[in-house]
């Protein structure tokens, strides 16, 4: 292991899903117009756009520091359900980081660990209620996997970005029972759910962060 | 999009700049975090009673705003609840010194923000009672939904509390009257059209020229089953049923009727509505004695209504009449 | 067609029946002919305010009727003047004694119906005074057209005269301070999209989704141009300047900046066009000491929105400021 | 001459228009939504369902009678612009006519001539000016040539209507200067008076009561 998760590396990842929601923001809220209130793009533009602007003076603290900006900023400019939840995510697994510069990535692993057992605490969603908690969770555990076998490569997180993807597109038949799209019940099923796509994507994001920049770790 | 905008980003902060500027004698607004507040707040001796939540629901929150009802309202972008901040500094602004009712509508988004905007207030010694409106009676409370969403009783609720609030009454006095209107409340809504949000650029939703959406929120979010579209009295009886028989209500009690716009539906349809709602409570022997018919709280342009009943009782007979000057409900003064 | 009604002939009656059971304090609706007065009209020793046009513009007239505004209105048919038995039968219904005053808006139709209702009430002896209010901008008075259309300043005549009737003017003096109003005020209108009559079951006009009509009235009739639809901002300002110019309103005047609603614009956009036009007013120096901010004077669920502005002086400001109570109006009381 | 125009051929040709502008309310309502308010075809079907509604009362009344009630039926029920004008129309066409039961055709002639006058003076439109006065005018002028003719038959009324058609398609080209359509301005050309249509019909409908009831008078 090179010298781990870095501030550097975490907020090339944080800017690089900035850049894929910038790209996708109207496809998330064309997926929240079907089962919910075509916001979602709109709401996870704002607030990574907000954390970009904030990213360079980030530079140079440590993680704690990194993620708990990252999430007080999400919680001031994101809104709706996925502001508190996107926050409390990186809230959580920014806890106990303070001081540090690098993580390992079996540490890393515990940190989003941390991340996704927050977002279940403040959004009471279980596996299979249509939420971005159906990719989070197993998409996390894919990546523990990973980092437990020794290392994380461009290609051992490109797999664990295509199956967070396969387990987004895995929520279109179910039926929503947390969020505004419980609302709808049975006319919830057949549409994927906007937050675990975008959810998929903060993976997708990692995996395109590490085969840019760092070939292994 | 057709719509008198300037920019989708821009939308929030420019109306409620004009918002601010054509009723200066009643309230103000903040920006960064975004606000409204009531011009003479925080008013020493009085609970304060907050509330906030999407735009595109005007006049709620910010036309609320005033004497006799809201101390501050929170607007977010539109169909997005706003942010903890907001709240936090809403709740500095106006805090009175004997606590803040928060009046919050029962979507996920709301009530979390709500929530940790509550922590946070607490923690700087403020106290806070947050009251979650959940009055929609198209959505089930169970284990498979985020539970009713909080609609037209939200209106009545923040008049109701608030002339509490400006008559002295006490933080856990206000909370328990807030859950008394919420227990006493219950909407039913329907959409000929749908709406769009600014960002999005498109309706939400399609809907063909004889089609109807029945049990819809306030988001333009489609509603929980597409029907044919019927005649106004017929579509009075599909949304006013529920709401009786959630209510239980009997002959011989008393109502208040709100007959709600959603935005795009002229006054006129509205009217039709209201007769006969009131001609069918009339014949279930119930009396109307208190009624509010407009465009109140809205999802933009849409065209559809909504129907909010209120058992009454003195007390909130009282509170309702009593005197309010907002820039959307003004009587008394 | 997609309208909440029960069949387009019934329209104007259940409306009215729902307008009336809303408002039992303060207005009655009668039928055959149809007319809604205020419910304790005539009022004895003041003299009588009467207005009515189509229906569609919605809450004007009816809307208007109650203490300190409208003794009583006559609604016509979905933008289609009321006939000379529904304003004679009003005018005796609420002639008090002293005389009745006719606010008519400038359309040929109206104009025609008033003379000779008046011409009517007149050969019973009851006083008559009719007054054309003709403030749009948009049309030039001249031989080539049927002059100025009557929009805006309709609704703020019948506040002003109303207050001044109920303060004790004579006809002659309220037939006098209602010319002054019509000379004091201008409109401008544009729309986003048409209207659906009733009985003609689809939009008046068609607009492609990039374009709007500038100087429309309130008919749901098309423009005197159709144009690239633009920005709130540049559109508040094609409104107001010709407004601006034909007042000849000069640094250090004081008006009412009156933004209207055509029925389908939400509230969130008119506050947006509201902020523009005090700002721009406040640049020429021109002071915005009231206002009115709303859909008051509608066509349908059309999207778009009018300004008016009135220049004024203390009586003017005195008389906007009495007491009102009326279903759409209402303060001081 | 037979025994002239009667209470019943009146009665005839008001029944007859009725039924024309039941089955053209669509259409003058489309004229009217192109340069109008869209709403003249409801406007004038109300007004003639109401005089049918009278129609059976007025058999044995004359011929002042028939066009008062006509007239005070239309004003109390047509409104708009059409309202007073038709009503006036059938008022002027009335007057002096108190114990009438029949007309001469150029009796009939004058009546309608008055009838048209009193349109002017109360809507102050002169020819061109793109109203019901530019098909009033020359349809009865036409009529009246043929009363002084001697006698109206199935083939002159024919040839009236069909000149009122003309004359209601010639407003076309015209630029509105009186009633609302004045307000377009410019953008009035090119479009149909629908006061001017529906003022043909008039005399298609009195060509018709003619050749199905009196094949020469
Ligand atoms: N209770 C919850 N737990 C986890 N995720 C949730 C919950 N409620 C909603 N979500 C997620 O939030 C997404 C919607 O976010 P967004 O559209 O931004 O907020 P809102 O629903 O308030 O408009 C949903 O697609 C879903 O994935
Ligand atoms: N001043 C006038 N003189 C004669 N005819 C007129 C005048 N104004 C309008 N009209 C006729 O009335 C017709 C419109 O009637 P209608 O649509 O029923 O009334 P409104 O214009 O009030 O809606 C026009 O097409 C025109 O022929
Ligand atoms: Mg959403
Ligand atoms: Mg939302
Ligand atoms: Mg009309
Ligand atoms: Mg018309």
């Amino acid at each position: 292991m090179a010298n781990g998760i870095t501030t550097a590396i975490v907020l090339r990842w944080l800017e690089r899903y900035a850049g894929i929601l910038a790209e996708k923001k109207d496809h998330l809220t064309a997926l929240d117009s079907a089962i919910g209130d075509a916001d979602h793009g709109a709401n996870m533009h704002r607030g990574f756009q907000a954390v970009l602007a904030k990213a360079p003076a980030l530079e140079d603290k440590h993680l704690g520091e990194v993620f708990k900006v990252t999430a007080m900023t999400l919680i001031s400019t994101v809104g709706g359900a996925s502001g508190p939840l996107y926050g409390t995510f990186f809230l959580q697994a920014g806890a106990g980081l303070a001081g540090r510069p690098a993580l390992s990535p079996q540490e890393f692993a515990a940190s989003l660990e941390r991340g996704v057992a927050g977002v279940i605490q403040r959004g009471k969603a279980a596996l299979g209620d249509k939420t971005m908690v159906d990719v989070l969770e197993p998409a996390i555990a894919a990546l523990r996997k990973a980092a437990d076998a020794g290392e994380l490569t461009p290609s051992s997180l490109a797999e664990v970005a295509a199956h967070a993807e396969e387990c987004a597109k895995a929520t279109i038949p179910l039926l929503a029972r947390k969020g505004r799209a419980s609302y709808l019940g049975e006319r919830s099923r057949g549409h994927q759910d906007p937050g675990a796509t975008s959810a998929a994507y903060l993976f997708t994001a990692l995996a395109e962060t590490f085969s840019l920049q760092t070939p292994k770790l | 999009m057709k719509k008198l905008i300037n920019a989708p980003e821009n939308v929030v902060e420019e109306s409620m700049a004009g918002l601010a500027a054509a009723y200066r004698q009643v309230l103000t607004a903040h920006f960064g975090p975004n606000f409204l507040r009531r011009v003479d707040a925080p008013v020493n001796g009085k609970v304060s009673v907050i509330s906030g939540g999407g735009s595109g629901h005007e006049p709620l929150h910010g036309g609320f705003v005033g004497r006799g009802m809201l101390d501050a309202a929170c607007p977010g972008a539109v169909f997005t609840s706003p942010t903890p901040d907001q709240m936090l500094a809403a709740t500095e602004a106006v805090h009175g010194g004997r606590g803040v009712l928060h009046i919050v509508k029962n979507y996920t988004g709301d009530v979390m923000n709500f929530e940790m905007a509550a922590e946070l207030a607490r923690a700087q010694g403020i106290e806070v009672e947050a009251v979650v409106i959940n009055d929609d009676v198209a959505v089930k409370d169970s284990l498979y939904t985020a539970g009713r969403r909080g609609v037209g009783t939200t209106v009545l609720a923040e008049k109701i509390c608030g002339a509490a609030a400006e008559e002295g009454q006490s933080l856990e006095q206000l909370a328990a009257l807030c859950r008394k209107v919420n227990a006493a409340g219950r909407s039913m809504g329907m959409a000929l059209t749908s709406c769009t949000v600014p960002h999005a650029g498109k309706p939400t939703f399609e809907l063909a020229t004889d089609e109807m959406e029945m049990g819809i929120g306030i988001h333009g979010e489609p509603g929980r089953e597409r029907m044919k579209l019927r005649r106004a009295d017929e579509v009075t009886d599909l949304l006013l049923q529920p709401v009786l028989d959630d209510l239980a209500l009997g002959s011989g009690s008393e109502v208040l009727l709100f007959v709600n716009g959603m935005g795009g539906t002229p006054l006129l349809e509205l009217f039709i509505i209201y007769r006969r709602a009131q001609e069918l409570l009339q014949e279930r022997g119930i009396s109307v004695a208190r009624n509010l018919v407009g465009p109140y709280i809205t999802s933009l342009e849409m065209a559809g209504a909504s129907i909010t009943l209120l058992r009454l009782d003195d007390e909130l007979k009282h509170f309702w009449d009593a005197p309010v000057w907002t820039p959307a409900l003004r009587w008394g003064i």
